[in-house]
């Protein structure tokens, strides 16, 4: 893109600039966008499957939904409750929605197309996916209210909780990759799978903590069958519950971007990101955005189904789930792994 | 590398030894103690066995980042000693039970001292430092439900990690300043022209590492943490600890700044003056027998800081004397003071209950006795000899006025400790009773020995002591 | 030095991504003031208590388990920071290099089993 | 250009406001934690700093070890701090004083 | 004889009585203590008659290289040091028949700790080593504190802490200079150093060192302030043994270190010595005019004794240094008696006011006739002790410097009054006390102390010559290291001596500074 803005006489930097900012707004504006349309898509997918309509009335089939909603609470009066912390009240949802952004700085669209391409691009992901858990609990100490405040608590010990799990996870994908950097271990799948299936999910060994990222990504982003920080029974909104206007919004929206980006790493680490399912050079014809869309959808369905299907968990279970089964697992699996690979890759 | 592994037995034996601990207290339940103690204290034997056999050998293992040394190997043993004892002496005192922490956090600290004594790299010295330091935290804090006990850990805890940002910050411009954590690459460094950032650096290593054995006026947390920490764990402060970081600042010193003797000795005479004298004074007026031992500490610290104010070989053998005597003399002391129950079973530590001890308690007594006097440096008690070492040391080495500073202050020392004896001999009885019996043979075994070796014998093992300390000591020349 | 450049880009996303947040949050408030929908009043602004005026301050206590899982995950998430070099570096530090790596985690899987059999991981 | 001595005057000035917040703040021991955090980061930058300047991977090694200490260090004290304030009822600075001398 | 180790024999018999003591009852306590004193007693006669005097100046020598790595256990004696063994022999069997009823609370622990007390200072006296030597010096400090600070009087408490820190701050100078000196001379071996030339300026530090150390022991004025408490609050068998044989420790190492191993600082600072000693004999005689505390007269008494110790020592020459052994040997036995005989009427009234007797002559005749003798030998009647080492170290003092001598004796007329004003109120005059009538004459555990040591009294008043004859070699030696550092005397003594006649010549300006 560079080269383009060059071409139109800019001097090197500026085109860079200009590219980067280019590039920037490429993926931000998209992705509200998608974001929009995912939860239209979530809530007609729920309904779906409760046999109901879900919205249907604005726009055709009810596809301006979101944004209606987003009119709304556009227009709405931005309440700060009295008791709060004003200054931490209004930066936790601008941190959630900035974090949710940020990731995906250097998610590989296609080959290359990656806005930043760093060399350790999976612990970049690592590093700002938990930054989101300031968010969380800037909320729910700001608001100075019992329900978002125990809310707030729950959802941090949550998200570090499977937060750990998915790094021993994430150890297994980089140690089969040899790399952080994004692309490369998207380039390294392929042909994973028998020297025709570009996805490291089709390995054996792979394959248990491909199940296992998905469930904590179900986990890390507080979806049903985790979502115990909104229990509404117990704990009204969640950390959101003092919250109103946009100030609410970016939480919706930082936590859909979220969930697209779980999704996403979903298909990037362990399904071939933007390479075609099989290693077939006719596959290759699609553009790889197209690919890593299609996965990226698949996986968001299946977060929808999950949610309107799977029964919430207790507290206890879910900090059982992370701690003392995936947990232990994760950490067999790097031994499993890495032994493996010891044994045939670099061994003798 | 793998041969390196054969080199570090002591610690691999250590670790496997505490995760075993650990686990055979998780299993087992906390009441099992003669289980876990058992193999604790199997552990620290085999350890021991360990670093006796690789007495002698003297290499560097892991790319010069851990030395394999009669140095080390002679610290080790003094730390593994103490934490022998202080394993050992446990179960009496945590009556409401122990729990199998307790060894497995004394065995880890252990394993953290012995890098600390024989780490030649500030990456490796810092890891030792800090396991020891991490179990050292938990320990001081071990008993929950005291609130001296938890007041102990927390100031233990934030004074350790301001040390040891201090040192660390030192480390971090001597790294930056000689381009290398290498003891023998810093040395190098320090032979050419002294930089600003390179004696910034020593500055700040120093008063961590001063910190961590506790030299005035690096010492204000001394006294809290030993009274506050439960008796065993601060019998545990007062010998290992004591030895390893001493050791380290040893090697530190001699090993990596000892091209800068200019940098470094004042300082370090600064450390032992102040520590001498604001040891004995602090020490007059408490009235708490573990308070004052934690300043008899920073006392007797300050006289092994000048035996390594000299910089000479001399001074390092001295220096390692002193600690071999100093904790035998100090783990006798704490046992006494374990020994130490009213009729209802709880610890005294109040001086002025002690009046009259001599007549409750006669042996107890007397081996209080040979104790203070040996720590006062009191001939014909053993203690006598360390210091004549460390001050021969320090006159050998031009540094007469530091000797006679020294020991005129030691005479402030000795105020103190007699005045303990004056409490048990010369005053009237008090009406704390002190009942004899229920003395566990093994402590009273340690008290028996350690008094008669304090006593003359212990100048038969000159010749001893005098052939081990120089082979560890030549090992740093 | 290192090229830093390439991280530039993430710099800027980051600029743009909290002025546009910011922008999100802050907008609305003067919107709401330029539409009237501003109108604060002292019920509006209570904390939400199930209609009863609150008793106590709201972040008085809370269960201490939550400061365990904050321990446990800084213990073992730091574990990962060891692992990550490690994982790209396999081909170059040979079975040695494995071997360190798996007594490292058998050390921290006996710390899990430790914290196990302690209940710190159970949540009542 | 940044060099070397930029990053050192930060760490210093990081380094010099830990240890101040550990001397001065006589509030909450909390604060002293996080002051430590600041050495400990201080720290960090020097040893970063350095190693980019040297050309020499140590320093960064070097900071992944006190990333793992300070975290260790973290977690032990609030651990302390817990139990302390379980028997305390309170963490402010002034009222550990449950031993003279 | 020859290479049976006696010496370590003498050492061994109260070290291992020491620890029996601790063991047994008290009754038993007492009689370990008492036999075990005799049989080091009877080693001591043995040794004496098996010197050789005039033979080998070390005898008995015993060394074991390498036990102690570092330093040897090296023993022997000369005469000097044998006749202050002696002198600890003697008295200590006294000691323990002077505390057998007196003491009566941890007899036990009372009698290990004076049998510690034996071994250190006949331990002091046999040390060829410098470290050893050190060694037994300051063990000395902990069987005395416990005897001061446990069986003292009422404030033993104070007394004892003074008498510890004031000995053991002078003796940690002593340290450091011997530590300087071992490693100047390579050797801790006492007669290797004794010979050794010490560079001149060093000289003068080591010295100034074991000055602090040695005047602190003596004691010397100013710093005997620790002295008379000492002794006031100690039991009769403390103060005895700290009279009798403590104090020598000081002024045998002024003799036996400081004189010839430092001769050209000695005899530069030798202007100290004779200053302080004046101003210690005329002071603390009429500091011990005033006292109503017999104890403190006497305590006061030994510090001016012991100044003329120092005077003479300092004389430089034969006599005036055999004079202050002499004084040595005999205020060791006179002391001690007298303590011993404050101690008899204390233990019958308790108290050591001296208001509180009187007319004791009527009641108690053999005790009014011993402490007479006892007081004149104190005084330096002919006849008695005291008068030949009086005489023979004003002699050499006089030698010396006529003004130090003549000050000296001021001291001594001084000395006879307080002691006669003593003897006056408390033996003479009307019995008109009735508790002080009531007391009965001397038992006999008190004539078996009290006659040796008047026998002995009397024995080295009538014929020195037993005592001096074994020393008199030790003193020449001393003497002629001593000579190239000796100035001039102002003593015009022209007795066709012609070394004498030399030395005054054109050096009388010398003389003058010394005073």
């Amino acid at each position: 893109m560079t080269e383009f803005f060059q071409s139109l006489g800019m001097s090197y930097e500026w085109a860079w600039g200009v590219a980067t900012v280019a590039g920037i707004l490429l993926i931000a504006l998209p992705l509200m966008l998608s974001v929009a349309m995912i939860i239209y898509a979530d809530r007609k997918i729920w309904a779906a499957i409760a046999l109901r309509r879900g919205p249907n009335v604005v726009g055709p089939f009810g596809l301006l939904q979101s944004f209606a909603d987003g009119l709304k609470v556009f227009l709405q009066e931005t309440i700060i409750p009295s008791g709060a912390n004003r200054g931490l009240f209004l930066i936790a949802p601008i941190i959630t929605f900035t974090v949710a952004l940020l990731a995906w700085a250097v998610i590989p669209f296609n080959s290359g197309a990656v806005l930043a391409d760093i060399n350790v691009g999976l612990l970049y992901i690592l590093a700002i996916s938990s930054l989101g858990v300031y968010g969380v609990i800037l909320s729910g100490w700001a608001s100075n209210s019992k329900y978002p405040f125990f809310s707030a608590m729950r959802a941090s010990a949550q998200m570090i909780s499977y937060e750990v799990s998915i790094g021993f996870i994430l150890v297994g994908v980089v140690l089969f990759a040899d790399s952080f950097n994004m692309n490369e271990i998207v380039k390294a799948q392929q042909g994973h799978g028998l020297g025709v299936v570009n996805a490291f999910g089709f390995n054996l060994l792979l394959f248990p903590l491909a199940v296992m990222f998905l469930i904590s990504s179900l986990a890390e982003t507080a979806r049903a069958p985790f979502d115990l920080t909104e229990a509404e029974s117990e704990l009204v909104a969640g950390y959101q519950t003092e919250y109103s206007s946009m100030a609410f919004a970016l939480f919706w929206l930082g936590e859909y971007a979220n969930v697209l980006l779980m999704c996403t790493l979903n298909a990037v680490l362990f399904w071939g990101g933007w390479l075609p399912p099989l290693d077939i050079p006719i596959l290759y014809a699609v553009p790889g955005v197209i690919w890593l869309f299609i996965k990226i959808l698949i996986f968001f369905f299946i977060f929808s189904w999950v949610k309107a299907t799977v029964p919430r968990y207790r507290y206890d279970q879910l900090m059982r789930l992370g701690w003392k089964i995936f947990l232990p697992i994760s950490l067999f699996w790097i031994f499993l792994i890495s032994g493996y690979l010891m044994l045939t890759r670099y061994g003798a | 590398m793998t041969a390196d592994l054969m080199l570090i037995w002591p610690e691999l034996i250590l670790t496997i030894g505490g995760l075993i601990t650990l686990m055979l207290g998780t299993f087992l339940g906390d009441r099992q103690v003669g289980i876990y103690q058992l193999s604790a204290l199997l552990t620290l034997a085999a350890a021991t066995a360990a670093v006796v056999a690789l007495f002698g050998v003297q290499t560097s293992v892991f790319s010069g980042t851990l030395s394999v040394d009669n140095f080390g190997g002679f610290a080790k043993l003094l730390i593994y000693a103490a934490s022998f004892v202080s394993i050992l002496i446990a179960p009496r005192f945590f009556t409401s039970g122990m729990r199998a922490e307790y060894p497995a956090l004394i065995l880890f600290a252990t394993l953290g001292m012995g890098i600390m004594a024989s780490s030649r790299d500030l990456m490796t010295l810092y890891v030792g430092l800090e396991l020891n330091s991490l179990a050292a935290y938990v320990l001081a804090s071990f008993m929950r439900n005291d609130d001296r006990s938890s007041e102990a850990g927390l100031k233990y805890f934030i004074l350790g990690a301001l040390a040891s940002g201090m040192l660390l910050y030192g480390i971090s411009l001597l790294y930056g300043f000689s381009g290398t954590t290498d003891f023998t690459g810093i040395a190098k460094a320090m032979g050419g022209e002294l930089n600003i950032g390179l004696i910034f650096g020593i500055v700040f290593v120093l008063a961590g590492l001063g910190f961590k054995i506790s030299a005035v006026p690096f010492h204000m947390w001394t006294p809290d943490v030993y009274e506050g920490a439960p008796t065993p764990v601060t019998t545990f402060f007062a010998s290992a600890p004591k030895v390893a970081a001493m050791a380290m600042m040893t090697r530190v010193v001699i090993e990596a700044m000892g091209p800068a003797v200019g940098a470094w000795q004042q300082i370090i005479i600064f450390l032992a003056l102040a520590s001498i004298i604001l040891g004995a004074v602090g020490a007059i007026g408490q009235k708490n027998i573990k308070r004052l031992l934690a300043y008899s500490s920073i006392n007797n610290v300050g006289f092994m800081l000048v035996g390594l104010a000299a910089g000479t070989q001399q001074g390092v053998e001295a220096v390692l004397t002193y600690l071999l005597v100093y904790v035998v003399t100090t783990l006798g002391a704490f046992l006494v003071v374990l020994q130490l129950r009213d009729a209802e079973g709880n610890q005294i530590e109040s001086i002025p209950a002690l009046a009259g001890l001599s007549q409750r308690r006669p042996g107890i007594a007397a081996a209080m006795t040979v104790f203070l006097f040996s720590l006062a440096g009191i001939p014909p008690l053993f203690g006598f000899w360390p210091k004549y070492l460390v001050f021969e040391a320090a006159v050998n080495a031009n540094l007469v006025p530091l000797a006679v500073a020294g020991i005129v202050a030691s005479v402030i020392g000795a105020f103190y400790y007699i005045s303990i004896i004056k409490t048990m001999y010369f005053d009237d009885k008090s009406d704390t009773e002190i009942p004899a019996g229920g003395g566990v043979i093994a402590e009273d075994a340690v008290i028996t020995a350690s008094a008669l070796w304090l006593s003359v014998i212990g100048y038969l093992f000159i010749p001893v002591l005098a052939v081990i300390s120089a082979s560890a000591a030549a090992v740093l020349f | 030095m290192v090229d830093l450049t390439q991280y530039l880009p993430i710099l800027i996303f980051l600029a743009i991504a909290l002025l546009l947040s910011a922008a999100f949050v802050f907008l609305p408030m003067g919107v709401a003031r330029l539409t009237g929908a501003h109108q604060p009043d002292p019920a509006k602004l209570t904390e939400y208590e199930c209609g009863f005026p609150a008793f106590e301050d709201a972040r008085s206590q809370f269960d201490v388990r939550f400061y365990l899982v904050a321990i446990l995950f800084i213990i073992f998430d730091l574990e990962a920071a060891y692992l990550f070099p490690w994982a790209v570096s396999l081909e170059n530090i040979g079975w040695a290099g494995w071997a360190t790596m798996m007594i490292f985690l058998a050390e921290l899987s006996i710390g899990l089993v430790y914290a196990w059999k302690k209940g710190a991981l159970d949540w009542e | 250009m940044i060099s070397v001595g930029h990053y050192l005057a930060v760490s210093a000035v990081l380094f010099t406001l830990g240890v101040l917040g550990i001397f001065i703040n006589r509030k909450n021991i909390i604060v002293i934690l996080m002051a430590i955090e600041l050495i400990l980061l201080a720290v960090n930058i020097n040893l970063v700093a350095f190693s980019a300047a040297l050309g020499d991977l140590v320093g960064q090694v070097f900071s992944m070890f006190v990333l793992t200490v300070a975290a260790g260090e973290a977690a032990i004290g609030l651990a302390i701090i817990v139990i302390y304030f379980r028997g305390r009822g309170t963490i402010a600075v002034d009222d550990a004083n449950r031993m003279k001398g | 004889m020859s290479g049976f180790p006696i010496l370590s024999l003498m050492l061994a018999v109260p070290a291992i009585a020491a620890i029996a003591c601790l063991f047994v009852g008290d009754k038993m306590a007492r009689w370990v203590a008492l036999g075990a004193t005799l049989a080091t007693f009877v080693l001591g006669c043995i040794l004496w008659a098996n010197f050789d005097i005039g033979g080998a100046q070390w005898q008995f020598q015993e060394l074991h290289e390498g036990i102690f790595g570092r330093f040897n256990y090296a023993l022997g004696i000369d005469g000097m040091a044998l006749m202050l063994i002696m002198l600890s022999v003697f008295l200590m069997p006294l000691c323990i028949l002077a505390s057998w009823e007196s003491i009566k609370s941890r007899v036990g622990l009372y009698m290990s700790m004076f049998l510690v007390m034996e071994v250190v200072m006949i331990g002091v006296f046999m040390a060829q080593d410098l470290l050893l030597f050190y060694i037994f010096f300051e063990a000395g400090l902990i069987p005395m504190y416990f005897i001061i600070g446990i069986w003292g009087g009422a404030n033993r408490k104070y007394a004892a802490y003074k008498f510890f820190l004031y000995t053991l701050l002078g003796s940690v100078l002593m340290l450091i200079a011997m530590i300087a000196m071992i490693a100047e001379a390579g050797t801790t071996s006492i007669p290797v150093l004794l010979n050794y030339d010490f560079p001149v300026q060093m000289q003068t530090w080591l010295w100034l060192a074991f000055f602090a150390s040695l005047a602190v022991k003596m004691p010397m004025w100013p710093v005997h302030t620790w002295l008379p408490d000492a002794h006031v609050q100690a039991p009769t068998a403390g103060s005895m043994i700290l009279a009798g044989v403590l104090l020598k420790l000081g002024a045998y190492g002024f003799i036996r270190f400081m004189m010839p191993m430092f001769p050209d600082a000695s005899g530069q600072l030798m202007w100290v010595v004779f200053g302080l000693s004046m101003i210690a004999v005329v002071y603390t005689s009429l500091v011990a005019l005033v006292q109503s505390d017999m104890k403190k007269l006497i305590a006061y008494s030994s510090v001016a004794h012991m100044a003329i110790v120092t005077a003479g020592l300092f004389a430089f020459n034969q006599q005036g240094i055999e004079g202050a052994l002499i004084i040595m040997l005999s205020h060791g036995v006179v002391s001690a008696a007298l303590f011993f005989c404050v101690g008899v009427i204390y233990d019958r009234l308790h108290t050591r006011e001296i208001d509180r007797y009187g007319g004791l002559a009527v009641n108690m005749p053999a005790y009014a006739l011993f402490f007479m003798l006892f007081t004149m030998a104190s005084i330096g009647l002919p006849g008695t002790s005291g008068f030949v080492g009086e005489f023979l170290s004003l002699a050499g003092i006089y030698e010396a410097s006529s003004w130090v001598a003549f000050v000296c004796t001021t001291g001594i007329i001084l000395g006879a009054a307080y002691m006669l004003y003593l003897y006056r109120r408390v033996v003479f005059g009307e019995l008109t006390k009735d508790d002080v009538k009531a007391m009965p004459d001397l038992n006999p555990r008190e004539w078996a102390v009290l006659a040796p040591l008047a026998a002995v009294a009397l024995w080295m008043g009538v014929y020195p010559e037993s005592f001096l004859a074994p020393m008199r070699g030790d003193v020449t030696t001393v003497v002629a290291r001593l000579a190239p550092a000796k100035p001039a005397g102002d003593a015009h003594l022209a007795a066709g001596k012609p070394k004498a006649a030399e030395a005054h010549h054109g050096e009388a300006h010398h003389a003058g500074g010394v005073q």
